[in-house]
């Protein structure tokens, strides 16, 4: 009987200590990707770092790229009454709901990475990140001036359905369109931003379409390297095609100077990480934000390789 | 003693949440509150649908991979339809697609007799194909976003409308399986299907509808995500599977069937969701938070094993030549 | 007892047309593409009677009874179903018409309770919902009928088999049947237990109840059957009344010759002792229990079925554990933990269910005969094909396996062959020591003459043989000493001479005759 | 006479065997090389690219790290151990340790130290599924997410890159005009395919998985076997896994995803019983070629990625129905 009572006071005591613990420090829950990820890793890194800098609790959850798993982890965040909340979205609506729950709450939510759809502008209170629409944009762009306007590329795209990959696609499309280009999109494949479906998808356009290839837009680094393994595979001579990624890793930067690929886009992740939580700070703080904060973007080629560093 | 232990095993999937649910309340701060219990509520709802419909088809000594695949095909068409039919009849049209996909899965297992876990694998990727497929692997938005508002709402303080209507699936489930001659005989069939056949009882048939039902449930998750989420997602799901099967089994229902109950289901499916809350409300990361759910799948199993192996072994002593009145003509 | 009797059953004799006849099955053929398993068979059943079929193993049993569950379609003829004719093309169809069926192998459901499977496929209840009131109070009664103290609420797989036996059986009885074929009812029950059985059949059969009678055990039926059909190479031979025929006639109409001696027995010269058994004990089945056999000598080791035999035999094998006790092999003491060990030290094992553990059935005869020593035919883990061909040559032209191609698959081989090849299987090993459990049971009497022959042999040559069998005229006819078993405990080996039927009746069962 | 009855009397009871006669065999074995044959003569009408040197060295090398877990798997469905889903775990823990190692190391003993862990996950589940009897498929499952658990909490949760590029030349390199990754493949499938075929073990394998307590009673170690089967699958996807994180130069813990089911894919197309005791490594291999050959064909073709995964879906699903066909015309 004594047992329980103690037991009892000592829990009570416990709880007693920790929300006192909650009302001094801030707890903001930053529901991520991922937790391994090229990029997600080093943002949550970033994130992180500069939270514990400003004194700020953070409560992580990775979403493991599951969008169900994300809208269920809304849940936690508003029943842990956290003091704000910086989502990863990984689809354009389905976490209205959870926004719009945390809002109820009074909870503060913004956006870090990638965009959502319009209708959910009105539960959050900003978006920092890269515009992965502009992204796409730059690479055709770079594209377009490496290939003089001509000839024709294939795309290595993420992860069907994916945000990120929506846009970067949509980006570089609608651009080639806007500009009247001459420069005809083969075939876009998924490669899921994994080097090594990279490799094999890119194993197998090579053999289909053979010298066609005058050109390659992948969304990013990582399965640019997959593609370049898979040309080097098959035309060890040869010099690869004009190849843009996006990221700007370190060894898409070492493949820049080495002329294997022609362009990488600089988004860092430290930046993208520490532009959400300095804002979410902000918030706390009372402050009023812009609706959008974008981190800035930088086109990598071989002219400038060396006075830029790599993102990571 | 023995009786002690007998009950403690009986119920264990009770004894572990309530310890779940004690040590998280002990350890992690506001944990123990309404909103925690309305919220994990919410959130088991999709697992918890899945996992009822799949508790009938593992007790049947059958088991479904393809249910996160079917959640995602029933999310689509029913956003798809909603701008021609209006959100409801729409709902109620993807519910049917989870039903017939299920019936695709029952028609092939029952009709070419083949391992349904081999198949169900071959109609994961079939129907995942169809979503992406009909989609063009974009997210579908649905019409309206304020319906999806509502269905967001907690009602009474504790339920959303999928935690309730997830709660009332299990009960159903429980009196039918319990009470209903239809419910034992999903039983027989897990535990001896020749024998189950041989008396009468349409195996065929109870496996068919078996896969029916699970389909038509991860139908009704799938709906009500993309109802509460207002969207239609080819990739939707994609992780559900795993995590069902895991609470269906935490609940006690065994894989080989013939064993395994609705209650046990709904105890194995809050475990879960009450686990994850408390070690997301701690911030640990995921990786850890795999390796704890995993632990608690694998000792339980192992626990099942040993215990159950025990218990064979001693319904095999041949005390029934002595005891059985037979052999003693009739007197006790 | 009789008010329960008119809950449970309907009285069932009158209203079934008008003949005497439940069933009458005429010019009954079956064939499979290139063989004819049953030629023009006519086979009629009276209402309260009991009917014995009998055969050797591939007569068309089998075959015949599964035409009548409606398992299989008679390629021609009719049958007959209290007068009016059937058609039975599921298994269904014959429920339907009153025909139930008890199965050599148990039919039942472990993980539901006993009264639940003996109302399989027919529960009680209203609107699909469940009675279980009235479920519970007829599967009582029923199996007060049958004077068993099974509780009906018990999980059926928590029961022995020769329990399960007796609920498969109260089952067939619970469903009101017309016409019960029983299938070996009695190959897991005790001499007790089958007397109760009987008890019950009779009480069936005066309820007007037909009941077909399938066994090899041919004192039981002399015992209980009223008729007996005998079946040869797919055709009836004859059908006669019981009264008129004994035995041997019937063994005789079943082979088609005169056997003259079923059990050879040739003289071996017995030496010392192998194997030494010392108050072994597993923890539950068996305790203290000792014996030793000898070289050249066959020990017979029997007991009713649960007295612990085939634990014992399992035990010594490595199969199970051993508690307490040691085993003392050609003078010194060995530890047995697995069968590898057992095969290594000189012993070999030939389990009771042949199907279940003897076989593997995708195997061929030459892969089943070399696993017990696949590894002294390795080279560096390799097997060396010739080594393995060479052996499996041998013994198939050693036991005369037919059809003598040792790379028939196993499972297309006859019962008696595979016997033989399960028997060869454990030669290989050259074992010191040999374990038979029931290695003529589900035999035909030719292949049985066969396998005592080949036993006989073995112990000429020197090896020392522990026999379990539950046929006491076999145990009586090879056995040099025996060991009888009961409740888990063993009798000290009594020479053959010292022994009778009824003497080892009593000592297995512990009923002391006056 | 009687002979041939009991014969047709075995049959039935032993449904899963009675793939007695020649013929039926016969069809079974060439019915895949036809296939494969259909596809390659499809392929090279086509399309020009399909019937090249370069393109099939480009199937042989995708196929490569596939492959090497083909090869265990087989043993495991062949053991009549269903399917060991803790792959991708397996597949993870090779590339990351076999990386993350090397600074530590060295790159050889770091891929001989990540090899001989992934074995240690697989002895986890032969003990779990041998000696304590739990059902493989939640056994590997929760072994897989425990170990995937630990590694990456090793690591700290992060990605891992390698750190000695001969390694990765190596290993990307040709020797004889082949790459090296396809002839470790090759030996890995003639290692195998001997063990299975040749040796006492492939001999006890196939046997346990034939009649397991025949087996038992035959004095083979089952419990050790069927441990075994998943311990070679778990040292086999080690060594893909390896290989894969040298060729990659990084690993993360996704990076076996899926492998696990590509893996059974292939195993099933090539007419490996799931119910165990039939089956062999080059049956596995041609079904994973014919698996490799399509989707070749498909992406030289120009079909889009959620097709290919309804053809392979389909393909599955024809592939255990016409296995369940052909025993039962082996029946009749």
């Amino acid at each position: 009987m004594i047992g329980k009572k103690s037991m009892i006071y000592v829990a009570a005591t416990a709880a007693i200590l920790a929300s006192a613990g909650v009302a001094q420090a801030k707890t903001v829950c930053y529901v991520t990707a991922a937790d391994s990820h090229a990029y997600a890793t080093p943002a949550n890194v970033a994130l992180q770092e500069r939270a514990d800098e400003l004194g700020i609790e953070i409560l992580n959850l990775s979403q493991d790229f599951d969008v169900q798993k994300g809208t269920e982890q809304l849940n936690t965040c508003v029943a842990r009454g956290v003091d704000g909340i910086i989502l990863w979205p990984l689809d354009p609506q389905a976490y209205i709901p959870g926004l719009a729950r945390a809002q109820q709450s009074n909870i503060p939510s913004i956006l870090i990475n990638s965009p959502m759809a319009e209708q959910a502008n009105q539960f959050i209170k900003s978006f920092t990140g890269p515009d992965v629409y502009e992204e796409g944009e730059m690479a055709a762009d770079a594209l377009s001036t490496a290939m003089d306007g001509k000839g024709s590329v294939v795309i290595i795209a993420g992860q069907a359905g994916n945000g990120t990959t929506i846009g970067r696609v949509g980006g570089f499309v609608d651009r080639l369109k806007e500009v009247n280009s001459d420069i005809e999109v083969l075939d876009t494949v998924n490669a899921d931003f994994d080097q090594q479906k990279a490799l094999v998808v890119s194993r197998d356009l090579i053999t289909r379409f053979g010298d066609k290839i005058m050109g390659v837009y992948a969304n990013d680094d990582t399965m640019a390297r997959g593609f370049i393994d898979a040309w080097k595979e098959a035309n060890p001579s040869e010099p690869t095609p004009p190849i843009v990624g996006i990221n700007g890793q370190k060894d898409a930067f070492e493949s820049i100077r080495s002329g294997e690929m022609y362009a990488t886009i600089v988004q860092s992740p430290v930046e993208d990480g520490k532009l959400a939580i300095n804002t979410m700070a902000e918030i706390l703080d009372g402050k009023e934000v812009d609706s959008r904060l974008p981190i800035p973007l930088t086109v990598v080629t071989m002219e400038n390789v060396n006075s830029v560093e790599p993102a990571f | 003693m023995r009786q002690t232990i007998a009950i403690v095993l009986q119920y264990r999937v009770a004894i572990i949440l309530a310890l779940t649910l004690t040590v998280s309340g002990l350890i992690v701060p506001g944990y123990l509150s309404e909103t925690t219990l309305s919220l994990g509520l919410d959130r088991a709802a999709a697992i918890g649908l899945i996992a009822t419909g799949l508790t009938v088809l593992l007790i049947a000594g059958q088991i479904d991979l393809s249910g996160g695949a079917i959640f995602a095909l029933a999310g689509i068409v029913s956003t798809i339809l909603q701008p021609s039919l209006g959100i409801l009849p729409a709902a109620l049209v993807g519910v049917f697609v989870g039903g017939l996909c299920g019936a695709i899965n029952g028609g092939l297992v029952v009709g070419l007799k083949v391992n349904s876990l081999v198949l169900t694998l071959a109609t994961m990727l079939i129907f995942r194909a169809v979503a992406h497929w009909i989609t063009n692997s974009q997210p579908v938005t649905g019409t309206d976003i304020m319906f999806s508002l509502t269905m967001a709402q907690i009602y009474l303080d504790i339920f959303s409308i999928r935690s309730a209507l997830f709660i009332v699936c299990i009960i159903l489930l429980h009196l039918w399986l319990t009470r209903t001659i239809a419910g034992r005989n999903v039983f027989a069939v897990g535990s001896n299907a020749t024998a189950a056949e041989e008396s009468g009882v349409a195996a065929g048939r109870v496996v068919f509808f078996g896969f029916i039902f699970a389909g038509s449930l991860a139908g009704v998750a799938g709906v009500l995500q993309s109802l509460v989420t207002n969207t239609g997602s080819p990739v939707f799901g994609s992780e559900l599977t795993v995590a069902v099967i895991a609470a269906v089994v935490v609940g006690g229902t065994r894989l080989e069937g013939g064993r395994g109950s609705a209650l046990g289901t709904l105890g194995g499916v809050l475990t879960m969701a009450a686990l994850t809350m408390a070690m997301e409300f701690q911030s640990v990361p995921a990786y850890l938070q795999q390796v704890v759910s995993g632990l608690i799948l694998i000792l339980l199993v192992v626990l099942d094993r040993t215990v159950h192996t025990r218990g064979r072994a001693a319904g095999a002593i041949p005390l029934l030549v002595t005891q059985n009145p037979i052999t003693t003509g009739g007197k006790p | 007892m009789g008010k329960d009797l008119t809950l449970v059953r309907e009285e069932i004799k009158p209203e079934m047309g008008s003949t005497d006849f439940a069933l009458s099955m005429k010019g009954i053929t079956k064939t499979f593409p290139g063989v004819k398993a049953l030629s023009n068979v006519n086979f009629a059943v009276k209402f309260g009677t009991v009917h014995a079929v009998v055969g050797e193993n591939g007569a068309g049993k089998s075959t015949l009874m599964k035409v009548l569950s409606g398992s299989y379609q008679p390629t021609s003829g009719t049958i007959e179903v209290g007068g009016t004719e059937a058609r039975l093309r599921r298994p269904a169809d014959a429920q339907a018409l009153g025909i139930r069926m008890v199965h050599q192998e148990l039919n039942l459901v472990p993980d539901l309770t006993v009264a639940e499977n003996i109302y399989l496929g027919r529960m009680p209840g209203r609107w699909g919902f469940l009675d279980k009131n009235e479920m519970l109070q007829k599967a009582t009664a029923v199996l007060q009928e049958q004077e068993t103290a099974i509780d009906p609420q018990e999980i059926l797989g928590n029961l022995s088999i020769s329990q399960q036996q007796l609920v498969e059986i109260a089952k067939a009885y619970a469903a009101n049947p017309r016409i019960i074929v029983l299938d070996e009812p009695t190959s897991s029950l005790s001499e007790h237990e089958t007397a109760a059985l009987f008890r019950i059949l009779r009480k069936m059969r005066d309820a007007g109840i037909a009941i077909v009678y399938i066994s090899h055990r041919l004192k039981e039926v002399l015992e209980i059957a009223d008729e007996v059909t005998v079946l040869r190479d797919g055709s009836m031979i004859e059908t006669r009344p019981i009264a008129g025929i004994s035995a041997s006639e019937m063994i005789q109409l079943m082979v088609g010759r005169e056997v003259s001696n079923v059990f050879p027995k040739s003289p071996a010269k017995i030496g010392e002792p192998v194997l030494r058994v010392n108050s072994i004990s597993d923890g539950a089945n068996f305790r203290d229990v000792s014996f030793d056999v000898r070289a050249g000598e066959i020990l017979g080791l029997i007991g009713l079925v649960g007295a612990g035999r085939t634990e014992v035999a399992r035990a010594i094998f490595g199969l199970s554990g051993i508690v307490e006790g040691t085993l003392t092999l050609n003078g010194k003491d060995v530890v047995i933990n697995s069968p590898a060990e057992a095969v290594k030290a000189g012993i070999a094992y030939v389990p009771e269910d042949r199907k279940g553990d003897g076989i593997i059935p995708g195997m061929s005869i030459r892969e089943n005969i070399s696993l017990p020593v696949l590894r002294s035919l390795t080279t560096f883990g390799w097997i060396r094909g010739k080594a393995d061909r060479t052996l499996a040559d041998q013994y198939v032209k050693q036991f005369s396996i037919s059809p003598p191609d040792p790379e028939r698959r196993v499972n297309l081989l006859s019962g008696g062959n595979q016997q033989k090849a399960v028997i060869a299987k454990w030669l290989a090993a050259k074992p010191s020591v040999l374990i038979l459990d029931e290695p003529t049971r589900g035999v035909d009497v030719g292949a049985k003459a066969e396998i005592h022959n080949i036993i006989g042999q073995l112990v000429a040559n020197g090896m020392a043989v522990v026999m379990i069998s539950s046929e006491l005229p076999e145990v009586l006819g090879v056995c040099d000493r025996i060991v009888v078993m009961r409740d888990g405990q063993a009798s000290p080996p009594i020479d053959r001479q010292d022994l009778t039927e009824e003497r080892i009746m009593a000592l297995a069962t512990g009923e002391e005759v006056a | 006479m009687s002979e041939i009855a009991s014969e047709l009397d075995s049959e039935s009871s032993n449904e899963r065997f009675a793939r007695g006669s020649r013929l039926v065999d016969l069809l079974s074995k060439t019915g895949l090389s036809l296939a494969i044959l259909a596809v390659i003569l499809y392929g090279s009408f086509s399309s020009p690219a399909f019937f090249t040197t370069g393109n099939f060295l480009n199937i042989l090398t995708s196929m490569s790290i596939i492959g090497i877990v083909v090869v265990g798997m087989t043993f495991v469905l062949v053991v009549g151990g269903l399917a060991d889903l803790s792959v991708p775990a397996t597949i993870a823990c090779g590339a990351i340790l076999s990386l993350g190692l090397q600074p530590v190391i060295g790159p050889v003993p770091a891929f001989v130290v990540a090899v001989a862990l992934s074995g240690l996950i697989g002895s986890v589940n032969g003990v779990l599924v041998g000696y304590l009897g739990v059902n493989p498929i939640i056994a590997t499952l929760g072994i897989g997410t425990i170990a995937l658990g630990i590694v990456q909490a090793a690591v700290g949760g992060v990605i891992v890159y390698g750190a000695n590029p001969e390694s990765a030349e190596f290993v990307k390199g040709r020797l004889f005009g082949i790459p090296v990754v396809v002839l470790i493949f090759l030996a890995v499938a003639v290692i195998g395919h001997f063990i299975l075929a040749r040796s006492f073990w492939g001999r006890w394998t196939l046997a346990t998985g034939g009649n397991y307590s025949a087996a038992e009673a035959s004095a083979v170690p089952v419990k050790a076997v069927k441990a075994g089967a998943f311990v070679i699958t778990a040292v086999a996807a080690g060594i893909s896994g390896g290989l894969l994180g040298l060729t990659l130069q990084s690993a993360r813990p996704l990076i076996g995803q899926g492998y696990e089911f590509s893996a059974i894919t292939a195993v099933v197309v090539g007419g490996v019983s799931i119910m165990g005791g039939f089956g062999s490594v080059p049956r596995a291999i041609a079904g994973l070629i014919f698996v490799q050959l399509l989707t070749n064909v498909m992406v030289l073709d120009g079909v889009r990625t959620p097709i290919q995964g309804f053809v392979l879906g389909i393909l599955i699903a024809g592939a255990v129905g016409m296995d369940s066909a052909l025993r039962k015309r082996g029946v009749a």
